[in-house]
């Protein structure tokens, strides 16, 4: 019974749902573990999320009737920019003006919702646009594998690049430099501060950084998963990764789990109804939420939050 | 690293040497405080320059100017004869300034490689290279003598292997002026030896040393030359050779300071403390007690000497309830008290005196009234159901703040802009205050100055007077010779002996927390 | 004490342009303004109203200062709306959708307005049934009430009259604004083997994509979806509410507020079937879907609701016999 | 020396006080910029935002009860934050209370109004406390971070919420309808929180104001909700600096390993905390209804009832800096605002996107001016204590 709810296009559509997740929570993670909370990534990510559509939608040539490789890649590239600059403007209020993180980031979120529908409306008169988003990519030979093919390697770039992301992040944090850097702000930042190292440059780095990721969770929406832009359409996803986070406890391999534990489930639910089992809809939309609690009720608890988390650092004066 | 051909000029550690640093007329003040008044000071290479002082002098401020932590008001600072800036940390790495902070600079999370490594260039950017770096710790430790493990994170160190670490992070960075704020404070006798024997090598190699320590003996043991700070001022600058303890001591405080006490002999009376069979494991989940007995009578001063991280701490935690004992019971006037909450034990008339005082002992951000009220805030009159009572708070504070003499502004001052000794002195106000009937003072008087200390000596054998029961843990041994009554010797999480402070002798004692049993006093 | 111009003021939930409910309303109004002309007929608008409370506000303001036709143009506004109305007796409230005036509570001046949605939604289950090769439907919706609910059951209806043998799959996504989960939720019906999809609300765009790359066929429901996907469309069910509009406004300009409901429906084409040109419909189906019309209109087509909220299909010629 | 005209303590105090106001007019003046790319009149938008807000005794009132809940969430962010836990869950507490006020409202329709208002508020209360104490349990007992299940309680919350409002507490009259609203029924109108305008229009007449400036605030939409909102708010300060339950919540948020030492039990404090800020979130919750929204309705989801008051009266209360009495202005502000930028939409008809970018714009700003503030008061101080020094070298020297 079970067995024929889960089914390899379930579990696709589960990964599919959990790249945004991955993109923002990912940026969001190195923020965090430099000791910089950032509770505006929903804003960020309709921003990217709008933008990149407008530029796939300007570069796509007239007439065109499948996808334009070009069109796409200018798409994550404003993507990428627009991250930067609300990635900087992040940095400036939280680091350099040492805002308190917790409002700063719900002022971030307003202005990004806002902001987003308002060119949207000011663009395309607010009528909504379809594009042609990334294509799925059959990857040669892994495709092919049975079942695991059709879960894993059908999917679309954005979505590949989402978790190729994870082993990259696992390495820059554990094994550069910078990620030694941003470990010990996060950690300690007086220490880092006495040892010569900038704690406001490597936050401007990992929050300019979270920005861009932000913003590439957004286009993952609008150009590869739905490839429309709505307001809103992000839809309380951008806080749910933050709270990604906190379940991969500062880890990209525990916010991969996260991220694909809630998703999966919410694939699961979706599947569950379509089947016609009879649960109520709004128990089923439920479960994505309470069963990420109650994993991490008996997720073995390995917390070590990053010491200096949301504590803006100035030298004694 | 220098470009100098002149070998004669460099260090081991290949850094040029700093022949002589000059600081002329260094002012700094802080909100409410003028921290360093128009201070001149100086030190040249291959010596160890001391700088005493009591809490709150201004010892740490005037360095962290050097270190480029904090900015003078006034004031110049010549390297070599030529002046210059030093606006940060980085600043003061690249002239070849390290220094060793008071509070350690480390993270904890992060392993000792990681930790020396931070801040450096790596051999293979933007790869970290923590295998070199780990070679050259190793290399380090061999020509000065400091034993760790590069691969061990920090958190896992004892406080003597920390301070090491950072003495490592300061040569790897080829420091040629060292600044050491006191660095021994939190050193058994061993461990401070064991310092002095690599500071010793270090002027050797033409290092320039800054040591600050509250401990004159010390002082007197390594330095060439003592500079006397008080209230921000220099008071004084003397070749070590021509100082003496007591000169030294009325320099610092400005009075006659008593180095030596006579404790007055007190009939020991029934057995207010009784531990047996004690088991409990550490924070790491190995066993840091097993099978501790002890006994501490009404007015004995029962010392618990032992090199740090033999179980002092999780034995202070369990008896106070805040450790669970894995075994054997606590007994208070024959009453079982094993695994009662901190709050039942505070009203039994327990009182505990943490090790760890900026961290367990205060709240850094409450004003010195709120933290004087930690325990008794929930009494009467302080408060009537749960409405507190301001004036009669206001009331007791004026008190304590009196007879204890806490240097503060005022009441409402966030004890974080005290210094230490001021913190130290709060928190044995608050717990003496309530005239306990068992009492546990974890190295009471660590990095507190001489006059506080002397003067929390008088009030632990006033409290001995009472008929308290004390357990005094502490590192000290000089401590304990003077005050404690027996002397319970404890090595990895075992007493190893108990013995009369008449039999007791430094070497015996010595051995003993080195684990050697000692037959004759099984006490 | 007739007037010739009118000013008419609308509260809306979402954006003007959601390309679903609040846009179907502001299309209206434009097209009446189109038709009287720009002096003789004003009119404003307060759009993403989702707070209650707001919307409210908004209401009041607008009929303080003096709209002559003050529109709450959500179901859920209609308790604020039975609050405001009896404190402006001169002023003309119109409340969509529903069919409440609050008659009982002796409120004269409320307009209702509703579409009887099930009925495009008829035909257009119609067509579907004939057109799926695979025998399987899907139908996405927001939540299980109000408009979503009448056009879900009607679809399902039309599939299930057309030929009882269908599989339609039916989910409520529990979201108005998640086009990711309504994209996911088509999945899961494609994976099923759907091959033809239909939605309300404005989180639909979502799934229309994912129909167009499995080439599966769409229904759009009201507005004109065409333009989302003009190779997969067939055809949408439009709101025209100028239908119910027109009447309500006559009123206001004769100075007669009589508080009536009244319902678009095939009939007085306040709902019409928008075929896409450009998609070549099988002539049959094209001409079942106007008989079916047809039906609906004379009424040997009808639909009951129950009090469980269960639609059936009720056929004059049955009850002939 | 002689004393520093230029420098007088009390026109610094005055700079910091005004420091937030420049920065609204700062982000007003961006958002100006904004909407003349809109093609509208800043001037006229700007006047409709006024207007909206305390242009006249209804906005005033609008813009009053807009705060309450503003102000009820914020207090009790007050106390979870001096607390040491993060409460995001003002959303699904407010809807837990909304939602027990109403059922309890339902239940009762021929009681003593007086008696089922106070069991609706008492029952609110209580429903956003278990709410919020769910997550306090979490964190205390099994450590899940508090902002990660916050966020996801408000999910759960609405979801629940929607599913009892379209079944169990769905009104009886949309039963039969074609196409059923999903709402609760309206609660009596006996229940509704009583309006306070008569009252302050007595009180006009009294001061022989009466029947100035035209509309009296009889009609007005006031309810007693704000009176008991600044009641709570004074409460909680006593509550958090003249009690030692309050002293207790603060120590252990500031450091849970010494007040641990002292013997204060952490964890029931760390409960008690979200318990406390989430009872007043669902108070808020059960005011909203009475005062206001009178049924539950589904459509819409959580926001449609909350009107995001969970998220904007953490705003609130960080602007009024964790202080409940700075809570109060605070959430009138942001009311102001929130009330202001729908009448702005009326106005010059910008899209409402704009308005909602404004708010972020604006709260960007404040929370950005906040260090020039915190920077002048250090120099301050030291300056002070320079001259003194000073001062006392004069002294010194013959
Ligand atoms: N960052 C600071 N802000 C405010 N006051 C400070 C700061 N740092 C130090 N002070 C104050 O300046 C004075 C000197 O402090 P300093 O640390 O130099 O004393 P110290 O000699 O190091 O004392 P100790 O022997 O306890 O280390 C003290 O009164 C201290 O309270
Ligand atoms: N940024 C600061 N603000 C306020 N006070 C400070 C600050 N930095 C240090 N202090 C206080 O100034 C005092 C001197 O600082 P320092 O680092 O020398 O510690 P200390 O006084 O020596 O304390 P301890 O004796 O416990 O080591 C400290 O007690 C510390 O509390
Ligand atoms: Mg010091
Ligand atoms: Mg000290």
């Amino acid at each position: 019974m079970i067995g024929d709810l889960i089914t390899a296009s379930v579990l696709a559509s589960g990964i599919r749902l959990a790249t945004p997740y991955l993109y923002a929570a990912l940026g969001e993670t190195f923020g965090q573990r430099s000791g910089v909370l950032n509770l505006g990534v929903e804003g960020v990510m309709l921003m990217g999320a709008f933008t990149s559509l407008w530029a796939v939608h300007e570069f796509t040539p007239a007439g065109a009737t499948g996808y334009d490789a070009g069109a796409l890649a200018m798409g994550v590239l404003v993507a990428i920019l627009v991250g930067l600059i609300m990635g900087l403007a992040t940095a400036v209020i939280n680091v350099t003006l040492q805002a308190e993180q917790g409002i700063s980031g719900i002022g971030i979120y307003l202005f990004g919702l806002g902001m987003s529908d308002l060119l949207f409306q000011k663009v395309f008169g607010g009528n909504v646009v379809t594009v042609n988003g990334f294509p799925k990519v059959y990857l040669p030979v892994l495709s092919d594998i049975p079942v695991l093919g059709e879960i894993f390697f059908r999917q679309n770039l954005l979505v590949y690049f989402a978790f190729a992301l994870v082993p990259v992040t696992w390495f820059v944090l554990n094994k550069t430099t910078l990620g030694l850097k941003i470990r010990a702000v996060g950690q300690n930042p007086e220490a880092a501060d006495a040892m010569g190292i900038s704690v406001a440059r490597v936050r401007y780095f990992t929050v300019t950084l979270g920005g861009v990721l932000a913003s590439l969770a957004g286009a993952s929406l609008s150009i590869s998963l739905v490839n429309v832009f709505q307001q809103n359409m992000t839809a309380g996803q951008g806080f749910i990764a933050v709270a990604l986070v906190y379940f991969g406890s500062w880890r990209a391999r525990g916010v991969m789990f996260g991220a694909l534990l809630f998703s999966l489930v919410n694939a699961l639910q979706l599947q569950v109804r379509t089947k016609g089992i009879d649960v109520p809809d709004e128990y089923a939309a439920m479960a994505p939420y309470v069963l990420t609690i109650i994993a991490l009720v008996f997720a073995s608890q390995r917390i070590d939050q990053p010491a200096a988390l949301t504590k803006p650092f100035e030298r004694g004066e | 690293m220098s470009t100098s051909s002149d070998e004669r000029k460099l260090l081991p550690t290949g850094h040029e040497r700093i022949d002589h640093l000059e600081m002329r007329g260094i002012v700094k003040r802080f909100p409410g405080v003028l921290a360093v008044d128009h201070v001149d000071f100086d030190v040249r290479a291959g010596e160890v320059h001391a700088l005493l002082g009591e809490n709150g002098a201004g010892k740490s401020t005037l360095m962290k100017i050097l270190y480029g932590l904090y900015q003078a008001n006034e004031g110049e600072i010549y390297l070599n004869r030529r002046k210059v800036t030093i606006k940060s940390p980085s600043d003061a790495i690249a002239l070849g300034i390290g220094m060793i902070h008071q509070h350690f600079m480390l993270v904890p999370s992060l392993t000792v490689a990681e930790n020396v490594a931070l801040g450096l260039k790596s051999s293979r950017e933007p790869l970290l290279d923590l295998d070199v770096v780990s070679a050259r710790i190793e290399q380090l430790a061999r020509t000065y003598g400091l034993q760790v493990d590069p691969s061990r994170p920090v958190w896992q160190l004892a406080v003597g292997e920390r301070q090491r670490v950072e003495i490592i992070k300061a040569l790897y960075r080829g420091a040629a002026l060292l600044i050491l704020d006191e660095p021994t404070a939190v050193l058994t006798p061993q461990e401070v030896d064991d310092l002095f024997a690599t500071l010793r090598q270090m002027v050797q190699d033409g290092h320039a040393l800054i040591f600050i320590s509250h401990k004159l003996h010390e002082v007197l043991a390594i330095s060439q030359r003592i500079t006397v700070l008080r209230d921000g001022r220099v008071v004084g600058s003397v070749p070590t050779a021509q100082a003496t303890k007591a000169e030294l001591a009325r320099m610092m405080v400005g009075r006659e300071v008593l180095l030596t006490y006579d404790v007055p002999p007190v009939e020991p009376g029934p057995v207010r403390l009784k531990i047996s069979g004690l088991r409990a494991s550490s924070d790491r989940g190995t066993e840091a007690l097993r099978g501790i007995d002890l006994e501490v009578r009404a007015g004995e001063i029962l010392g618990l000497a032992g090199v740090s991280g033999n179980g002092q701490r999780e034995l202070a935690e369990v008896i106070f309830g805040l450790r669970p004992a894995t075994a054997g019971s606590v007994l208070l006037d024959g009453q079982d008290i094993t695994g009662k909450s901190p709050a039942e034990l505070n009203r039994l008339g327990m009182s505990y005196i943490p090790e760890e005082r900026m961290l367990d002992g205060v709240i850094r951000d409450f004003t010195v009234a709120e933290n004087l009220m930690l325990q008794e805030h929930a009494q009467r009159p302080y408060s009537y159901h749960i409405f507190l009572n301001p004036r009669a708070i206001a009331q007791r504070c004026a008190n304590l703040i009196r007879n204890f003499n806490i240097r503060t502004p005022n009441q409402e001052t966030p004890i974080k802009s005290l210094s230490g000794g001021n913190i130290q002195k709060l928190v044995l106000a608050r717990e003496l205050a309530r005239e306990p009937s068992v009492l546990i003072a974890a190295q009471p008087t660590r990095g507190v100055d001489i006059g506080a200390t002397e003067y929390i000596h008088q009030r632990l054998l006033e409290q001995r007077a009472r008929g308290t029961a004390t357990l005094l843990i502490s590192e000290d041994l000089d401590e304990i010779l003077a005050l404690a009554d027996r002397i319970a010797v404890i090595y990895e999480g075992e007493i190893v002996g108990v013995v009369d402070r008449a039999q007791a002798q430094v070497e015996t004692l010595g051995l003993m927390m080195a684990g050697v049993r000692h037959e004759t006093a099984a006490g | 004490r007739a007037q010739e111009k009118i000013r008419v003021a609308v509260v809306m939930p979402s954006t003007k342009s959601d390309l679903a409910f609040s846009q179907s309303i502001v299309d209206a109004l434009l097209a009446i303004q189109e038709e009287r002309g720009e002096d003789a007929f004003e009119f404003v608008y307060s759009e993403n109203m989702f707070v209650v409370e707001d919307a409210a506000t908004a209401l009041r303001d607008y009929a303080s200062q003096g709209y002559d036709l003050v529109i709450a143009h959500g179901s859920q506004y209609g308790s604020s709306l039975a609050d405001i109305a009896p404190d402006f007796p001169d002023t003309a409230f119109a409340w969509g959708t529903t069919v409440d005036t609050f008659r009982d509570q002796g409120i004269t001046n409320v307009y209702a307005y509703e579409a009887r949605s099930e009925q495009g939604a008829f035909v257009q289950g119609v067509m579907a049934a004939m057109l799926t090769k695979s025998k399987v439907i899907g139908i996405i919706g927001p939540i299980e009430t109000g408009d979503a609910k009448l056009y879900v059951d009607g679809f399902k209806a039309g599939v299930l009259w057309q030929d009882p043998e269908i599989e339609v799959l039916v989910n409520y996504i529990q979201s108005f604004s998640d086009l990711a989960l309504a994209a996911a939720a088509a999945d899961a019906m494609l994976a099923e083997n759907a091959d033809i999809l239909t939605g309300t609300a404005q989180m639909v765009p979502g799934a229309v994509n994912k129909a167009k790359e499995a080439g599966a066929l769409w229904f759009g429901t009201q507005a004109n979806q065409t333009s989302l996907a003009p190779e997969i469309v067939v055809s949408s069910q439009v709101y025209d509410w100028t239908v119910a509009l027109n009447p309500i406004i006559e009123d206001v300009l004769a100075g007669e507020i009589e508080g009536e409901a009244y319902s678009l429906t095939l009939e007085n084409e306040g709902l019409r079937i928008e075929f896409n040109e450009d998609f070549e419909l099988a002539e049959e189906v094209k001409a079942t879907a106007e008989e079916v019309i047809q039906a609906i209109i004379d009424g040997t087509i009808s639909f009951e609701i129950d009090e469980e909220g269960v639609l059936t299909v009720v056929e004059a010629e049955a009850e002939a016999e | 020396m002689p004393p520093n005209l230029f420098h007088s303590p009390r026109l610094d105090r005055a700079i910091d006080a005004l420091m937030p106001l420049i920065a609204v007019l700062l982000a007003l003046l961006v958002g100006g910029l904004m909407i003349v790319l809109m093609n509208a009149n800043p001037i006229t938008a700007y006047r409709g935002l006024w207007d909206g807000a305390f242009g006249s005794k209804n906005a005033v009132a609008d813009t009053l009860v807009k705060a309450t809940p503003l102000l009820l969430v914020g207090i009790g962010i007050c106390i979870s934050f001096r607390g040491g836990v993060v409460n995001i869950g003002g959303e699904g507490q407010m809807i837990a209370g909304g939602l027990v006020a109403v059922a309890i409202g339902l239940g009762y329709k021929d009681a003593d109004p007086t008696l089922v208002i106070i069991a609706c508020l008492v029952g609110s209360f209580v429903a956003g406390a278990v709410w919020g104490g769910i997550a306090g349990v979490l964190k205390a007992y099994f450590n899940v971070n508090e902002i990660l299940s916050t966020i996801m309680l408000n999910q759960i919350a609405t979801f629940g919420m929607m599913y009892l409002v379209r079944s169990e507490f769905i009104d009886p009259r949309q039963k039969g309808a074609a196409a059923p609203i999903p709402e609760t029924e309206r609660l009596p109108r006996q229940f509704d929180l009583p309006r306070i305008g008569g009252a302050l229009d007595d009180l006009y007449r009294w001061l022989g104001l009466s029947g100035e400036g035209g509309t009296q605030w009889g009609t007005t939409l006031l309810h007693n909700g704000i009176i008991i909102a600044l009641v709570l708010a004074v409460l909680v300060y006593v509550l958090l600096w003249r009690t030692t339950v309050g002293y207790r919540i603060r120590a252990v948020g500031k450091n849970p390993r010494a007040s641990r030492y002292a013997g204060i039990p952490v964890r029931r404090y760390m409960v008690l905390s979200l318990v406390l800020s989430g009872g007043l979130a669902g108070l808020a919750g059960g005011i909203q209804l009475l005062g206001v929204r009178h049924r539950m309705n589904a459509e819409g989801g959580a926001i449609a009832f909350t009107g995001n008051a969970g998220f904007n009266g953490i705003v609130a209360a960080l602007f009024g800096g964790l202080h409940p009495l700075g809570t109060i202005p605070a959430s009138i502000l942001f009311g102001a605002l929130l009330v202001g930028g729908n009448k702005l939409q009326r106005t010059v008809q910008v899209p409402s996107a704009l308005i909602t970018a404004l708010i972020g714009l604006v709260i960007v700003f404040v929370v950005g001016s906040d260090i020039f503030v915190r920077r002048r008061s250090r120099r301050r101080v030291t300056v002070s204590v320079a001259e003194a020094t000073e001062a006392a070298e004069v002294r010194a020297s013959p």
